[in-house]
């Protein structure tokens, strides 16, 4: 089973060189520490930046450069600085080639939702709904059951939502699944997940075709 | 053609109760503090604030709303407020979400004369009901409206005399729309300097958008979120 | 009657303190001559700049500081650049307080035409279309009649039309009309020019109440 | 990411007859020069053209019309071009006319992902013609589509490797948005630096939106009108 890194480090395998990559809060952030050598990716933030760098030293926090989540952040050499219409032009222009957000739930026909539940808590959905609509490629990285142990990868959404059939890959702390016509695909089992202790945790129409390769991370 | 004004409390005059206000800035990087100040201080009542987060509970916008001063918030994120989610629930704030992309896009729009456009973000969610579907190239898309306001409040690194503005870092992010949306612009700048100081090839606002302009005091620029790294 | 340069002139004295303008080429460019003291305006040009200064000292021409009529100009101190998406957001914004331009028709319910003769000449419309249609102080300045003497003010354009009911003011080398529901409404003579004579030049429909005041200018 | 190219030859390769290309710069003001001549030199025909102008007859656009490689032109203005005039004319070239705010705002809606947006420009007009009209606040509005291309052109001051660029003066103008347009976005540049010789918040044109970059040779910059005055 993996823990959150090991997602972000799952993930991390995916990116591709040259590409431009929007991280959301929480495990997604966490990729920007494994990118594979000899890949070179920007990380764009939606508040503004494109060339996002590490947190900076102790003492050196400037309250003028933040990251999407409000974190003090860095600017990389050849880093650029835009305002929110340029930055959302990007997004939904498909300039960014890969989107990675967390989610509360994902159906088997790739819809996603994560920015409301009704009557309990309601942050908004920040730039998640202009990223699902546009980005040409989303991974969605989350546990794969919720607090009380219920499948997080639906047959349906319950909770209100925040895109619809945009969802392409799912990395989980037991598993990969493309998101396919016929629902969620098993493409990889966490080091040490069954595929029973994958179907067990999945209520979605789950497709397992042959063996199901443990992950290589 | 000066557009320059003494203080916050100069700046705000004309803003009533029960006016629609824009304010920049993202969490609490590259908010009008001194307007919002001013904002408290005038205990102008009734507002329906668009801005892309609503502050925190002590600071930002946050106090605006612990005085009940806000009667909608037009967001499009609102978490990290405690006092925020307990007056929407109780239903005593009206809340407007929408998507950051569409927010950002809707003021500029607003301020460049584009009454609607459609966008592909909401569609087939809360943020989509009962709004025109149109498909583009096989995607389905919503159509979107300008916002404008009666006042924008922006807040910028440096401004000259004649309004034309930069900002620093990511204190940008939605100043420069919402300096475009309000019938009245006010600008509150770290440092006023006079026309010609300001390269005007690297100009972020031009001064058309901006009708009143000051140098504001004693920023606190709060940090939400401050994250480090040890040195090695 | 007014030459060019007395149409310019004419025209500087409807300048407010404070405003914003935009000049069209030809006779509107003048008008940046004759600012009057005590007044102070900033000129757009929709190429890109505000705060278009006089044309630059010969020798010192930058090729990539031009107006709207291409021409070599200068920046203003507090000047500032932006690109044309920008420039027309100020334009159809109606950030911009006034826009004087050049006709070849303009007819008595405020359309008109300036970009094509169908079949002879096709410059096309540049930012006629967009400045016409949403500014909300348009002053047009030309002179009163055309070549062959034919009225340049008409009961309808019979060229193709720039733009449909925007014409608010008209300063020719005759006289200054206001554009009202009724038709043309004659404010003002240039010297020497007789009632008469501006009727006889006018084929649109045209108000002439009490004494018509020749210019002060 | 290095998306440096040795020159404007093999920056164009991959375009291709019958393609449709944008090209920045306002008359000859901003124009990607060096690229113009590799399309010259490598004899690409039959391509549609959005450009705010056309040149003039020996440069600039003129220079493909010349050679009669120009199967369309999508243009604001085309004045000062006696050859463009007859291929007009003579129905040997298509044109398509189109407002110049309308054009900046179709390349920018192109590259910001809107579809389309409604603009009060053109109404009534024979742009307008059998366009969707829609009222705003009592105003008629015409429905205008996005414009893209197989490959922009622009041309900036400086640029890093990363494609960052700034321009210098009026030569902006179109570059911004067609660099967004692109499906492929090349820029020539007179000066072409390392990451981080540029301010990072005094980028024109995001590196994001450029795929291929070169600095180019022998600049002419030709002025189209030398106005002067005289020194008192």
């Amino acid at each position: 089973m993996l823990d959150k890194k090991g997602i972000a480090k799952r993930i991390a395998q995916e990116l591709q060189n040259g590409w431009y990559v929007n991280l959301g809060i929480g495990i997604p952030t966490l990729i920007a520490n494994y990118v594979p050598e000899g890949i070179s990716v920007e990380f764009q933030s939606e508040n503004g930046i494109l060339g996002m760098g590490p947190f900076p030293f102790d003492g050196e926090e400037d309250a003028d450069l933040i990251n999407a989540g409000k974190q003090t952040i860095t600017a990389m050499k050849g880093a650029c600085i835009f305002d929110s219409a340029t930055s959302f032009a990007m997004i939904r222009g498909q300039h960014i080639q890969l989107t990675v957000l967390g989610a509360m739930e994902v159906a088997d026909n790739g819809d996603i939702a994560n920015w409301k539940i009704p009557g309990k808590m309601v942050k908004g959905m920040g730039g998640a709904m202009d990223l699902v609509a546009s980005a040409e490629n989303i991974i969605v990285a989350m546990m794969h059951t919720n607090k009380r142990g219920q499948s997080k990868l639906l047959r349906q959404c319950t909770l209100p939502l925040t895109g619809v059939g945009c969802v392409k890959k799912i990395v989980t702390n037991l598993a990969v699944l493309d998101v396919t016509p016929q629902g969620f695909k098993l493409i990889e089992r966490a080091p040490g997940v069954s595929v029973e202790e994958i179907k067990n945790a999945t209520e979605g129409r789950l497709i397992i075709e042959g063996d199901i390769p443990e992950m290589n991370i | 053609m000066n557009k320059v004004v003494a203080n916050a409390q100069e700046a705000i005059k004309g803003i009533e109760d029960n006016m629609t206000l824009m304010l920049g800035g993202f969490g609490l990087c590259g908010i009008p503090e001194n307007c919002i100040s001013a904002l408290v201080k005038a205990n102008i009542k009734g507002l329906t604030c668009i801005s892309n987060n609503a502050g925190v509970d002590d600071f930002g916008l946050g106090l605006l709303l612990q005085k009940k001063q806000i009667k909608k918030m037009i967001s499009s994120y609102v978490g990290e407020n405690d006092e925020f989610e307990r007056q929407m629930l109780s239903g005593e704030l009206e809340v407007d979400l929408i998507p950051q992309g569409s927010l950002a896009e809707r003021c500029r729009a607003g301020g460049a004369g584009i009454p609607a456009f459609f966008t592909p973000a909401g569609f087939g969610t809360e943020v989509g009901h009962e709004k025109e579907v149109r498909y583009f190239n096989g995607k389905p898309h919503i159509l979107e409206h300008a916002l404008t306001a009666d006042f924008a409040i922006v807040k910028a690194w440096k401004g000259d005399k004649l309004g034309n503005l930069i900002f620093k870092g990511t204190a940008r992010n939605f100043n420069p729309m919402m300096a475009m949306a309000g019938r009245i612009t006010i600008a509150e700048v770290e440092e006023l300097v006079e026309p010609g100081e300001l390269d005007p090839n690297f100009i972020h606002t031009p001064g058309v958008f901006i009708q009143r302009i000051f140098q504001g005091e004693k920023y606190e620029k709060r940090i939400e979120q401050r994250t480090v790294r040890p040195r090695s």
